[in-house]
């Protein structure tokens, strides 16, 4: 996808309407859905726990995929997608683990357990945060670009263990739970709300490395053209 | 049958080479020895779950000297450009990395014998009781570490800070591999066998197999230039 | 045109690095037994041609051919993968590469550095002929030392007898000159000329217009990442497409 | 062997190994804890090590110390059951019914030391009536 494909990006009111979509699907999960019997309000915290470690998932997924292309084609610009997909994946990520631990304290007892959906959730987010930091430190964009990709090909492994943790090994994390119909549609609502705000953050912060990219290119050519400028100009 | 006489001369290569300049072995030796000490010292006061902590604490001694001596291998291939011609030459990727796992490998094993002597002597723990159920614990750590470490060290070959970084790196990637080793270490200290020791032991097994697998896969990526 | 009478032919070969361009579109063609040399100012890319040539470096754009034969991007791993493995291996046996550095371990003596050299590269008989080849430069008596006591003329005599043990065809050689004395060059010139004879397509880089001179049928100037003909033999009259002369280069 | 074709081989190995991991860790042996059944059903000498337990407390079993450092309680399975004893902290929603997974020693006594209590969280969210 080329720059100005994503112009639409920018828009103010789609900025609104995917906020306002996020802020009445939380105003659903804090009022309208009804208090849980057994945990009481702390419950509420699934609706935002649910939606981000879906997009948790989702992150480290698409930037799997974008480091395979990456690797295929050897095009920056599946990098940059990548590179989207690991800052916001990280943060949904990190939230996932911040807000279920607040969850688990008041649920079970206790802020952590090594759980095997815990333990590999927790590998997942060090992964993450892995190829963030290799990301920053390899100055080469072809080489970082290279050895990030590997990295995150190599952390799929992680992926499905972490979505079927509940399903293959017993464990304290719940599985899809029965709800009453309202919750469930609040959580519906909040996931899709969730979703959309990060998908536009993603794609913004996409747009925002395409510029970027743009511009050093764009400083590169003024250098070629006038490889020593005047150095009268140094004060201007 | 050129590629086994090629492994067979890039190891015997760095052995020579290690041999004659003692470059990387005595200084993660030493490394080892005083983290040993310091943990070992440090264990005196401990009565309760002993076997736990020295369980985990002979494995971060390992850990972390062999972490430098790895990165040092590929550090040596730097000095005077060899590590271009070594790429020149016709043999891929995957034979460099098996040939450089092997170096690791016969480090790594070296550090552990004395890391795991120095514990016995010093903290008191019987870890050498089952001496077959140690050198297999001791054996599929050693895989699961230099497996992981190779792969990542083949990144920095010529940074200067490069050992940190790889310490760092590699951790996430080989925390499950301390933790299994770890706790199959305190199982054999605690003479406890059954189910839990069969499962970190087929753990660490399956550990080294993905590893090892992506080592020769994703090695030519990782050294490219 | 014949393309099957070029050791080299590379179109369009574009290279940048931290997404500085390096090599801009640089067309290159060596014919078999011909010598090339390439001039550039410090940092005009011309350790970077070389290596892309010999495969060392992945470049961007462009597509090389040697012998006719098409090699992949970086030699070792390719889009489609369907032609990389084999070709490398076998390129690999035809290039001879020889760096600016000596690329000798330190820790080997010379015999066994170049005996390392003959081993990873399959030759046949490998102590005969790095016997053979330490004879060659003049230092069979000196075949136990380590590359740490020869002066850095020897030492450069050795890393060419390790690029040149398995009789490549095609040779890229990084600043040969630099550093040696009046003795060493001659030698070198005249190892030059003899490889030519055999031939042998010789491609490489230097500071010194004499060497390039005495030593290349052709003198080429990389300036801004463009690859210009200076000094045009007038068999390859084609070649030069860019009749822009760079004479500061040489003056 | 070219790079694609060793990308899927490796592929293949990798995907089979942590199936095949996954498996054993379904199977058993691999459980994050045991049910009240399972650890009653071993023999009485081989219980002596740490486990994770997970039952129901049983109703009219409960005591909890006054400062909240210690609880009594007797852990239901699907056939038979266990008594606990358990210091350390325990969580504040703590009650009789609940589905609760302990961490401690057996001991040869038949009575298990707990020092950790989680409670699980219900396998159905119902709606408060208040």
């Amino acid at each position: 996808m080329q720059r100005s494909d994503l112009k639409i990006v920018s828009a103010r009111w789609l900025t609104w309407l995917v906020t306002g979509l996020l802020v009445a699907a939380l105003g659903m999960a804090m009022r309208v859905a009804p208090m849980e019997q057994s945990m009481g309000q702390v419950q509420r915290i699934l609706y935002i726990h649910v939606s981000v470690a879906w997009l948790g998932l989702m992150g480290f997924a698409v930037m799997g995929v974008c480091a395979m292309l990456y690797l295929l084609h050897r095009n920056m610009a599946w990098n940059r997608w990548s590179q989207a997909a690991n800052e916001v994946g990280w943060l949904c990520s990190s939230l996932t683990l911040f807000t279920g631990s607040i969850w688990a304290h008041a649920a079970w007892g206790t802020w952590w357990t090594w759980d095997p959906r815990l333990t590999t959730s927790l590998l997942l987010w060090a992964l993450y945060s892995s190829c963030l930091i290799l990301r920053g430190s390899i100055q080469e964009s072809h080489r970082s670009a290279r050895i990030t990709s590997s990295l995150a090909l190599l952390g799929l492994i992680d992926l499905p263990l972490v979505i079927m943790a509940t399903r293959w090994f017993r464990g304290i994390h719940p599985t899809s739970p029965e709800m009453e119909p309202v919750m469930h549609f609040t959580l519906l609502l909040n996931v899709i709300g969730f979703t959309l705000f990060f998908s536009l953050l993603f794609l913004r912060r996409l747009r925002q490395l395409q510029t970027d990219n743009l511009l050093r290119k764009l400083e590169l050519e003024a250098l070629v053209n006038h490889p020593y400028p005047p150095l009268s100009a140094a004060g201007g | 049958m050129l590629m086994v006489t090629q492994f067979y001369w890039m190891v015997r290569k760095d052995l020579v080479s290690e041999y004659r300049a003692r470059q990387v072995w005595p200084a993660m030796l030493m490394l080892g020895t005083l983290v040993s000490f310091l943990f070992s010292a440090q264990l005196d006061g401990v009565v309760e779950g002993r076997s736990r902590i020295v369980g985990m604490l002979v494995w971060l001694a390992i850990y972390f000297a062999g972490i430098l001596a790895m990165h040092r291998t590929f550090a040596m291939e730097q000095e005077d450009d060899c590590w271009d011609a070594l790429r020149l030459y016709p043999v891929t990727a995957s034979w460099i990395y098996l040939a450089k796992f092997t170096v690791n490998f016969l480090t790594l094993a070296t550090l552990q014998v004395v890391v795991l002597g120095l514990f016995v002597v010093f903290s008191n723990v019987p870890l050498l009781d089952h001496p077959l159920r140690m050198l297999t614990v001791a054996l599929l750590g050693n895989v699961g570490l230099t497996s992981v470490g190779t792969l990542l060290g083949g990144v920095w070959t010529e940074n200067r800070q490069g050992s940190t970084m790889l310490a760092f790196l590699t951790l996430p990637l080989a925390a499950p591999v301390l933790l299994a080793a770890s706790e199959a270490t305190r199982l054999v200290i605690d003479q406890e066998g059954g189910p839990l020791w069969w499962r970190w032991l087929s753990f660490l097994v399956v550990f080294s197999i993905v590893f090892v697998t992506a080592g020769i896969v994703l090695f030519e990526l990782l050294i490219e230039d | 045109m014949m393309t099957g009478n070029d050791a080299i032919r590379m179109t369009g070969l574009c290279k940048a690095f931290h997404d500085i361009p390096v090599l801009r579109h640089v067309h290159l063609r060596v014919a078999v037994g011909e010598s090339i040399a390439v001039m550039g100012e410090n940092g005009a890319g011309k350790t970077t041609l070389l290596r892309c040539l010999a495969g060392i470096v992945r470049w961007d754009r462009g597509q090389l051919w040697l012998h006719g034969k098409p090699v992949t991007r970086s030699g070792m791993s390719s889009r489609d993968g369907s032609r990389d493995g084999a070709s490398h291996a076998e390129s690999c046996r035809d290039i001879g590469m020889i760096s600016h550095a000596c690329q000798l371990y330190p820790n080997l003596s010379l015999c066994e550095n170049l005996l390392f050299a003959a081993r990873m590269t399959g030759l046949p008989h490998p102590r005969k002929q790095a016997h053979a080849w330490l004879e060659r430069i003049g230092l069979a008596g000196q075949a136990q030392w380590l590359p740490r006591r020869l002066s850095h003329g020897m030492r450069r005599r050795v890393s060419i007898a390790r690029g040149l043990i398995h009789q490549p065809s095609i040779l890229f050689m990084d600043e040969p000159f630099s550093g040696l004395d009046r003795q060493s060059r001659q030698w070198l010139a005249d190892l030059l000329a003899r490889l030519q004879r055999q031939q042998k397509s010789i491609c490489f880089t230097t500071h010194d217009p004499r060497n390039a001179d005495q030593c290349a049928d052709r003198v080429l100037a990389l300036q801004n990442g463009v690859l210009r003909e200076i000094a045009t033999d007038p068999n390859s009259a084609h070649e030069a497409s860019h009749p822009l002369i760079a004479p500061r280069l040489i003056a | 062997m070219t790079t694609t074709h060793k990308l899927c081989l490796g592929g293949i190995v990798i995907t089979m190994a942590t199936t095949c991991l996954a498996y054993m860790g379904a199977s058993s042996s691999w459980q994050f804890y045991m049910t009240v059944d399972e650890f009653l059903n071993q023999a009485p000498t081989s219980r002596d090590y740490r486990v994770r337990l997970s039952g129901k407390v049983g109703h009219d079993s409960l005591r909890i110390a006054t400062d909240r450092t210690s609880a009594s309680f007797t852990l239901v399975g699907a056939k038979s059951h266990l008594r606990v004893e358990c210091r350390g902290p325990l969580p504040d929603n703590l009650t009789e019914g609940l589905d609760v997974v302990v961490e401690g020693h057996g001991k040869n006594s038949g009575l298990f030391q707990g020092d950790k209590v989680l409670t699980r969280c219900a396998s159905k969210y119902d709606a408060s009536n208040l």
